[in-house]
């Protein structure tokens, strides 16, 4: 059997074309290695003690690229209010499928409580630990996710979560422009963050506080968007 | 050490990336993804970078394969034309 | 002889070499993907491969070798001889957004083919005349 | 007066649109009406009063943090933004007797943020924050795209999403690259550290922002997608993505790429690139029966030739490509929401509408901006494609005049012919009576058509200053650089 009759020539050609590119970038960067001359990074580092917050990668993603974080949140509220009109289903009710088996119902009531709660310790040990509200509300939606998928009974209510997802958006923005009134700066930091509280619960000033709000509303966008993939599941 | 984690688990992650892309049972080639998600949060932890491991985990591995998964329940056939 | 490769693997330039070739493999693989494989679950695979390996491609060439985590801990009590926490923060934005681009195309592949069938990018003729 | 309100204001709304839609039964369109009036008169307020650009600082000072700037050339596409999305919802708005959205409220968020996203890339000075906005922008123009759900609109839903995807993953790769090697994504640090790396890098950064940037510039090769998603989506957001998204997009491009490399030869290949783009284009662009892919080509023909007038990267081709920027937004707003009615009312998207169609006033409206697109004297149209000739002329590259020209022949066989359809159809269909409140939009948008073809000298100083602002790095860099708190 010969090479040519196995493999497609549309293959040959694509991995060649791929090759060729690749190679040609791998040839300039090999050739250019970067040089720790200057970083931005550097000099953040040393800005971050004055905010008194102990993981310096929270403080660049909520306070000093926060502008980001809230194009992320937009980003994310998108996705799920595009997902939810692209799935929507034509008839409401959830269909009764077959019962999921007893390990998995077991497993999920052992199971949920510690995600939810790990989730939320993620969530609310941000600025001091590893993790924060983008990881923690998506471990939250995982412990809705096993819900979901052991139980027929349980339900998200759309109410409740649309509800949570508002206030979280609109007090993220309505933070960011108290701080334009305050410090003359959008998402200025305008609560006291000393630095000699670093490392206490209380500290950061407002970057716990928008790194909990992030949190709440990805928790309930990425529970939604769960929610909507499954729905449509029992739908057809 | 060092060098050698980050070497191993690229040629890993590359065997796995490869098998992924011509394995043609798509079941199969969602499960393989998820081997790529999960190399390359241990690749972000040996770069010390804590945060965007955990995040890679949660979103990269868990959230996506989700999505893929139910992706591949609707999209049937599960085999590739 | 094992200490030797060791050392070798462990220098800094080997590593960003590592790093580099290793990437842009990865790379490699998703975009013949992308140009060979026509079925939407495939396609979009290959999208994530790729963005995996551009952001591994960042990360480890950030990576200095002896430096940690950018955040206080046991032991570390100034935010000296740490990563550049930028990259990071950089990366974590990019999964995030790049996943919800993800779950929104195929969230649109399962309607399409809910309507009419279609799983295969080629398949898709219906705006061509 | 902070220019953050651009973007907060639409996301905002975007996120507090649950407990709008509590206010009453037209809360969110009339709150989103009443915000896009606001933001219109405050970037109008801010256009005429700016003397010196402002920096709108975000949490830390510009070199580490991230600040928007607002100077003439940012202030002109903040105001043309604007003013066009109010121009669409007051249309909308107009006819929403007759037809109305399913899920208006989410139509409403995609168009604000559309809107936020725009402005944001415009007026953005760091290169990850202008990444983040150009997925908020794709993202929504992929919702938009598939809004009505039927097949071909999911299709064209897919097809931008797939190819936008494969662009952020290139741009990405040139930030990461970018940051790797100068240790900053500041637009102006950058701009003043770029020519210390090696051609090799310099080379590769501003081929894959070119990627990038190509697929949503929409130009040759990586054009082969647009004509489906025009075809596939709604005249409205067709109108949208012509006047304010590609628009968008394409500022940013050129604006990187002159702090990247300024008068660099990179940008003589950029010009063949335009000129093929262009030919193709228009050739295509004649044998369409479909209206929505039809104009899909012409705008693609008029992208390119922007293109071309920014490749050259002269002060006076800048003024030339602002003038068909402004000329071609409104042109194109104009036939797309006017697409949006007849296509609607007829039951039809062949070019067959044309003939049948039995409104004088949509007549005229439709004739003045084709022969704006065009190029005919006494339109806007025509005062931009003049002075861009009149720079290729006096560069002496007489190759591309006459491929403009070439391609200028071929658009006047179809907007002739569909001219002609207009005015010499012997069978009449239904007529077709236009509320007045979309009556007085369509003439608002052809009379300042027509203003801009007469009088260009109204707004000359602002587009030289503009122009100025935009290929000058060192200003950019003194405007961001000089700033500290």
């Amino acid at each position: 059997m010969s090479l040519k009759r196995t493999i497609p020539m549309t293959t040959v050609s694509g991995f060649a074309v791929s090759a060729f590119f690749v190679v040609t970038i791998l040839n300039i960067l090999i050739k250019n290695m970067p040089s720790n001359i200057y970083r931005a990074g550097d000099e953040l580092l040393k800005l971050n003690s004055s905010e008194g917050v102990a993981n310096a990668v929270t403080t660049v993603v909520v306070y000093f690229r926060g502008f980001d974080t809230l194009g992320e949140i937009a980003v994310l509220f998108i996705a799920s209010l595009g997902i939810g009109l692209v799935l929507k289903s034509t008839t409401k009710e959830k269909i009764e499928s077959e019962e999921s088996n007893f390990m998995l119902k077991t497993g999920a009531k052992l199971l949920s409580p510690i995600i939810l709660i790990f989730g939320l310790y993620i969530m609310i040990y941000g600025h001091l630990s590893v993790g924060g509200g983008f990881q923690g509300g998506v471990i939250i939606a995982s412990g809705v996710l096993l819900l979901l998928t052991s139980s027929n009974h349980f339900h998200i209510s759309h109410r409740v979560v649309e509800r949570l997802e508002t206030f979280a958006g609109v007090s993220y923005v309505m933070i960011g422009l108290i701080g334009l009134i305050v410090m003359d700066s959008f998402l200025g930091n305008f609560l006291p963050h000393n630095i000699s509280q670093m490392g206490l619960l209380l500290s950061g000033g407002i970057i716990p506080i928008i790194y909990i709000i992030v949190g709440i509303k990805v928790g309930s966008e990425m529970s939604v968007i769960v929610d909507n993939m499954l729905k449509r599941d029992i739908d057809d | 050490m060092l060098g050698l984690i980050i070497l191993g688990t690229f040629i890993a992650m590359i065997l796995i990336a490869f098998k992924t892309i011509i394995e043609p049972k798509l079941a199969h080639s969602v499960v393989l993804s998820m081997g790529i998600g999960l190399s390359s949060v241990m690749l972000f932890v040996t770069f010390q970078s804590p945060d965007v491991a955990l995040t890679q985990a949660v979103i990269g591995v868990g959230i996506s394969s989700l999505i893929f998964l139910m992706g591949l329940k609707h999209l049937r056939g599960g085999y590739e034309s | 002889m094992i200490e030797t490769i060791l050392n070798f693997l462990n220098q800094k330039e080997v590593i960003q070499a590592t790093v580099v070739i290793g990437s842009m493999g990865l790379f490699l693989i998703g975009l013949f993907g992308l140009l060979t494989q026509r079925h939407f679950i495939k396609l979009f695979i290959s999208i994530e491969i790729m963005e995996v390996s551009i952001f591994l491609l960042f990360i480890g060439l950030s990576f200095q070798r002896g430096l940690t985590a950018p955040m206080l801990g046991d032991g570390i009590k100034t935010f000296t001889n740490m990563n550049d926490p930028i990259p990071h923060a950089m990366i974590l934005t990019a999964i995030v957004i790049g996943m919800a681009v993800l779950a929104l195309g195929v969230s649109m592949a399962i309607e399409y083919h809910k309507l009419t069938g279609i799983t295969d990018v080629d398949k898709m003729n219906r705006l061509r005349n | 007066m902070s220019s953050i309100y651009f973007i907060a204001l639409p996301l905002l709304f975007g996120f507090a649109v649950p407990i709008l839609s509590k206010i009453g039964k037209d809360g969110v369109a009339y709150t989103s009406l009443a915000m896009q009036t606001l933001l219109t008169l405050l970037s109008i307020t801010l256009a005429l009063k700016l003397d010196s650009p402002i920096v709108e600082v975000i949490a830390i000072a510009p070199p580490l943090g991230i600040a928007l700037v607002v100077d003439s050339v940012s202030i002109l596409f903040v105001t043309l933004f604007t003013s066009l999305t109010l121009a669409t919802s007051i249309y909308y708005m107009g006819g929403r007797d007759k037809i109305k959205y399913k899920n208006e409220n989410k139509f409403f968020i995609l168009l604000n943020m559309l809107l936020a996203s725009a402005i944001g890339l415009v007026l953005s000075s760091d290169i990850f924050n202008i990444y983040v906005f150009f997925e908020i922008a794709g993202i929504s123009a992929y919702i938009l795209a598939s809004y009505n759900k039927t097949p071909e609109a999911l299709e064209a839903g897919l097809k931008y999403l797939i190819t936008g995807a494969m662009a952020s993953i290139f741009l990405v790769f040139a930030i990461a690259l970018i940051y790797l090697h100068l240790g900053t994504l500041n637009l102006a640090l950058i701009s003043q550290n770029f020519n210390t790396l090696s051609g090799e890098i310099q080379l590769l950064i501003a081929t894959l922002l070119l990627i990038g940037f190509g697929f949503k510039v929409e130009i040759f090769p990586l054009n082969f997608w647009v004509s489906d998603i025009y075809e596939g989506s709604t005249s409205l957001v067709n109108g949208l993505f012509s006047s304010i998204v590609s628009k968008a997009y394409l500022f940013v491009f050129f604006h990187i790429l002159y702090l990247l490399l300024p008068h660099h030869s990179f940008t003589n290949f950029l010009i063949y690139l335009g000129v093929v783009s262009l030919i193709i284009a228009e050739i295509v662009a004649l044998r369409q029966r479909n209206i929505k892919r039809l104009f899909a080509y012409s705008s693609l023909g008029q992208l390119a030739l922007l293109f071309i007038a920014f490749s050259i990267q002269t002060t006076d081709s800048i003024y030339a490509g602002l003038y068909i920027i402004l000329a071609h937004s409104l042109a194109k707003m104009v036939i797309f929401l006017s697409i949006s009615y007849i296509s609607d009312r007829y039951g039809s998207e062949d070019i067959e509408i044309f003939s049948t169609l039995n409104s004088p006033f949509l007549k005229w409206v439709l004739v003045i901006s084709m022969l704006s697109l065009l190029g005919m004297p006494l339109f806007a149209g025509f005062v931009g494609k003049f002075l861009l000739l009149k720079t290729l002329g006096g560069m002496g590259s007489y190759g591309v005049v006459g491929a403009i020209l070439f391609a200028s022949l071929i658009e006047a066989i179809y907007y002739f012919k569909l001219i002609g359809m207009l005015f010499n159809s012997r069978e009449r269909g239904e007529s077709i009576n236009i509320s007045p409140t979309q009556k007085s939009i369509l003439s608002a948008l052809a009379i300042a058509v027509i203003l801009f073809g007469v009088a260009p000298f109204i707004i000359s100083d602002w587009l030289n200053v503009a122009s100025e602002a935009m290929i000058n790095s060192h200003i950019y860099q003194n405007i961001i650089l000089g700033v500290k708190i």
